[in-house]
């Protein structure tokens, strides 16, 4: 059940420039919250900016009762938040949207994050893990500087391939290549990353015919579904139609996506 | 001092206090239910229904602009008959009225979308959109002429026995006689304002940021032009006012009132805010005992004078 | 790459760059000569100057709104001869262009202060504002009314041999119909958009704020407004426009040169930043460069595509 | 001469419940201003309070190149201003205004503070009480806790007379009662405080026929005399004139004020 909290800031720091790593309290939110959940924050004190932003629950700790958030400063919501302290107060509503359908017992399992798009799957790694199922993460991003959340990923002891645009790190090429290789055996993919990265899964997805789930992107208002501001388009049999991401997604069948 | 009287009627629509949504941002109802209880509103205002089902328009569809956001939703909405069948009978659960916002290309559209709309029952009023930016037909031009305005209201009126309100748009270069042409014809209340034409460029692509170009302008940003408009309505046409544009706190509602609201609408907020209408509702009634004030509606167009 | 180009010409105006200051936010160019070097603007634009001196309303005369303000000035000024004697001597000690601009009760009295303007020398263009909701005779109705503002634009072309801007209200159901009438009547450029008409009201004393009751609305919050209607006036006519409306940063002047504008003004900006007319040029000039633009000019209307 | 600085707050604390001393740095700032003037500071970071909040100078240190604001919370501008650190930055414009006129040697001054007035006050003081003019200071209040900066007025050495509406410190009522009956010999009145309270003043002034300036509050725009928006009504030997309250004032003759 979503809620609408005033919680408290435990800890803030930047992990690398211009991410930043937020974790605050809230029990409830902690307790009920699933891999692939968002919240939306309010990141100003006045009217300008005026709007929530959405920000993926990156993790949760239930004994803590703390949620986790991993970010990108990216605009001046971001930068407002980027400078709370502990001990503010953060106004957010969550979690909101479906989340990921976890895997069936024994699936094996594909996770493919590019840039920030790491900060949802990470939840979803953990509970994948703990539930036993073989996971290969795949994680790309520009430079060695972008890749996120690394240690705590080896930490799950899951095998993880990491690629950077610019060769800093890993294989120097798009995280794609990397997938294209370890696609056997596969039975399920997870990504989210930029628009062409989750469009390029989707294509080596269907040419392997494995079941897809990609975590969508797009400007929110009211993040609950009662504006119809932040919608995709998918197919239909008839066509097309336009769901919301907010309320419908953010997660959603990758062969499902009508890709621009 | 006693709890204040806080109920207001607009047009024949009772309301146990003066606060609704504003259509469009608050869904069909259900949305917003587990932040607040929607039976404590004043009334319920659902998005804008067409008599047939529309995809609205391309993404982006908002973008954020100086203490406001312009959209471009384009009046996506899964059609009259269909709201209908799925929203009508949860309609019918709900203790509050429920107006619903109606649109169309043509004057019968309208006056069809209204025939179906008062059979169906569960629907306390009719809120006749003639000023919704957003679409190509239609639309924008029959809130911009006060004879257009006229015939849609007057086909709205004959073909509901519905309370009807007809939403105006600050578009234009004089809104009292828009909403004069459509006291004539026989409204009984007007809503207003709708969304301020406008638009936004990334200076990065080079292109208009919205999917459709322009879009409608809504928040705080807006909230002066609306109390001038509500200002100029009221002293112009004595019917009811719902007042609308960038409220978002009880002394921004209360700002509305004096200019001349009977009742007041809570668009872009909520989705700041959640509970901003609950919000609203307790701060007027706030508002009211200290100021002893004994009912809201002794405050309606107060700043006028006597 | 070289430095590029930022030299535009607005209907005869040459001005080094694109920014100017708009009117009744610079004064007379003195009073922010403390911050800037008036000398690096593209042009000034001075304060709305009219025939006889003008009081001006009662306070106050300026209330803040969500990321904007409302005044209502009223025009205060000294009044053409006076602005001849005390201030056409300083305007010639500039190295810019000054553009006066001027307003009036009728179409004779434009013509007039147009015609001593004309004589006096040392300034470069008029900006004829048709536009100002603050005056009770004459100003908003000349831009509300596309007749009347092409009288008053041929009544001062034939009383001037200066360059004509004229400026346009937003207030209007459509703007481009002001503007086609106003090419057509000979005007040299436009200047869009003055203020939009608003409102604010005190719920303690439940008043007007102002002392002229309704304002106008200026600040960031307009600027949707007025990308909005420079984009749909670039469309319409072939004139040089004058973009304004919330302008305060190199990306928002970029806005408007890409929706259309060949310069940009700033104005409420000038009081939250006193440097901001030397950030934007430094502004535009390093977005040109990043870019690999040559001529500033290449990109006027380019977000319209070809 | 005006400058526009990003000034480096040294100082900021609360003095009594929602009245704030910010001192911040700025050389050129101490050393040019003078009593009676005042800084236009922006107090958000965004467009929204949008615009700059004029505040008089309520001190100088120019050994130490600082300058002292002393405010009151009236509002969203100044409720952002109370929660700078110091170290943080302060965007600042100033020194503005005209100032006060001091005294010529010898006269013996009233000065006449209600509320947060006293804040341009304590600065001339300063210098009157430097030149060794004679001084009679009257601080009028709502009641003790809005009787602001009394103990530094005190170490200036002059005789200080208060006065409460609630009678909680000193004289109950207005402040205007003390002066009433210490006005003998007085030769030169400063008054800065509510309009009834400076329209009283300029009242007993006129009927002693005692030269007196007050410093007039309006809301402002540009702060620099270009936008007219500061506008106060001046009795002009025609009928009256607008004066803009920014740079033809604050501080106005009293008798040439058309009081409503
Ligand atoms: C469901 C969802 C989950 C998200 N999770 C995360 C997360 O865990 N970590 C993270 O760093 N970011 C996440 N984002 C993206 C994040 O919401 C945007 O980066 C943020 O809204 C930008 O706000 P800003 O004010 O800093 O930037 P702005 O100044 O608003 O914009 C900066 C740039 O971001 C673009 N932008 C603005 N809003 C959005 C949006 N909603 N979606 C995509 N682009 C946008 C703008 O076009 C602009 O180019 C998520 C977005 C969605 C929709
Ligand atoms: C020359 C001058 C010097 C001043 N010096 C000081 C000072 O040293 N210390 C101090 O505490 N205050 C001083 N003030 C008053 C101070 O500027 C206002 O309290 C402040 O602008 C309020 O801003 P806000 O955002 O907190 O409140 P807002 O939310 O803007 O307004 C709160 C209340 O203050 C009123 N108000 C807003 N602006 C002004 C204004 N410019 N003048 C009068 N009333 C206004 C509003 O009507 C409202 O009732 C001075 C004002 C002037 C003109
Ligand atoms: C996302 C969005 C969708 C809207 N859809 C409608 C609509 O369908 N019909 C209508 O009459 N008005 C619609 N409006 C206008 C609002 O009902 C309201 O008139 C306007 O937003 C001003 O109020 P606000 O500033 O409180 O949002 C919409 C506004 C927004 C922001
Ligand atoms: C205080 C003030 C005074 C103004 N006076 C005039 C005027 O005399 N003549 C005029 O044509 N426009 C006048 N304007 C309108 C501005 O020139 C400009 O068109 C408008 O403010 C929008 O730009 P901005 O948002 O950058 O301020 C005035 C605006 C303000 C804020
Ligand atoms: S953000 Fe409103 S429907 Fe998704
Ligand atoms: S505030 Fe602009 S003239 Fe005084």
């Amino acid at each position: 059940m979503s809620q609408l909290l005033k919680a408290k800031v435990t800890t803030h720091r930047q992990i690398s420039s211009g991410y930043y790593l937020l974790e605050f309290s809230g029990a409830e939110l902690a307790e009920t919250a699933r891999p692939g959940q968002f919240v939306h924050v309010k990141c100003s004190r006045t009217t300008d900016p005026l709007l929530r932003r959405p920000v993926s629950i990156h993790d949760v700790n239930k004994d803590r009762g703390t949620v986790r958030l991993l970010y990108r400063v990216a605009g001046r919501g971001t930068e407002l938040l980027s400078v709370k302290e502990p001990g503010e107060r953060l106004d957010v509503m969550g979690p909101l949207g479906n989340g990921f359908q976890l895997p069936d017992p024994g699936e094996k399992v594909a996770v493919v994050a590019g840039g920030i798009g790491v900060a949802p799957l990470f939840f979803l790694l953990r509970q994948v893990a703990a539930a036993g199922n073989d996971v290969k993460v795949f994680v790309g991003a520009r430079s060695c500087r972008d890749l996120l959340a690394v240690d705590d990923i080896k930490g799950l002891g899951v095998e993880i391939q990491l690629a950077t645009d610019d060769g800093s790190a890993g294989h120097r090429g798009p995280v794609t290549e990397l997938l294209a290789r370890g696609l056997k055996n596969i039975d399920r993919i997870y990504t989210c990353g930029p628009a062409a990265m989750m469009k390029a899964v989707a294509g080596l997805a269907r040419e392997y015919n494995i079941p897809t789930q990609v975590s969508l992107e797009e400007r929110m208002g009211c993040g609950v579904g009662a504006c119809l501001a932040c919608t995709c388009k998918i197919k239909t049999p008839g066509g097309s139609s336009y769901k919301r991401v907010c309320a419908d997604g953010p997660v959603f069948n990758a062969q499902e996506v009508a890709w621009e | 001092m006693n709890k204040p009287n806080l109920a207001v009627n607009i047009g024949g629509v009772d309301m146990q206090n003066p606060v609704t949504t504003a259509s469009g941002t608050f869904g069909f109802g259900p949305e917003y239910s587990r932040y607040i209880d929607i039976n404590e509103l004043g009334a319920v205002v659902v998005k804008g229904t067409t008599l047939h089902p529309r995809e609205g328009n391309a993404t982006p569809r908002i973008v954020e602009t100086p203490s406001g956001i312009l959209n471009s939703i384009g009046l996506q909405n899964p059609g009259v008959d269909y709201v209908i069948e799925h929203y009508v009978p949860y309609f019918k659960t709900l203790r509050v009225p429920v107006i619903v916002n109606i649109s169309g290309d043509t004057v019968e559209d309208y006056a069809k979308v209204a025939e179906k709309l008062d059979a169906a029952g569960g629907i306390a009023g009719l809120e006749v959109n003639i000023s919704c930016p957003n679409v190509k037909k239609g639309g924008m031009a029959f809130g911009s002429d006060p004879a257009m305005a006229a015939e849609v209201t007057a086909a709205v009126k004959s073909a509901a026995k519905l309370p009807v309100v007809v939403k105006l748009s600050p578009n234009v270069t004089d809104i009292t006689a828009v909403a004069e042409a459509v006291a004539e014809a026989g409204a009984d209340g007007l809503s207003l304002i709708n969304t301020l034409l406008g638009m936004a460029i990334d200076i990065n692509s080079r292109r208009p940021i919205l999917g459709s170009v322009m879009g409608g302008l809504s928040g705080p940003a807006v909230k002066p032009v609306a109390v001038r408009a509500v200002w100029q309505v009221y002293k112009a046409v004595q019917l009811p006012i719902i007042g609308m544009g960038g409220i978002s706190t009880a002394e921004d509602a209360l700002e509305f009132i004096l200019a001349g609201a009977s009742a007041v609408a809570v668009g872009t907020a909520n989705f700041v805010n959640p509970r901003a209408t609950m919000d609203i509702i307790a701060g007027i009634e706030r508002y009211l005992i200290d100021n002893g004030v004994k009912d809201v509606n002794e405050l309606v167009g107060a700043a006028h004078g006597n």
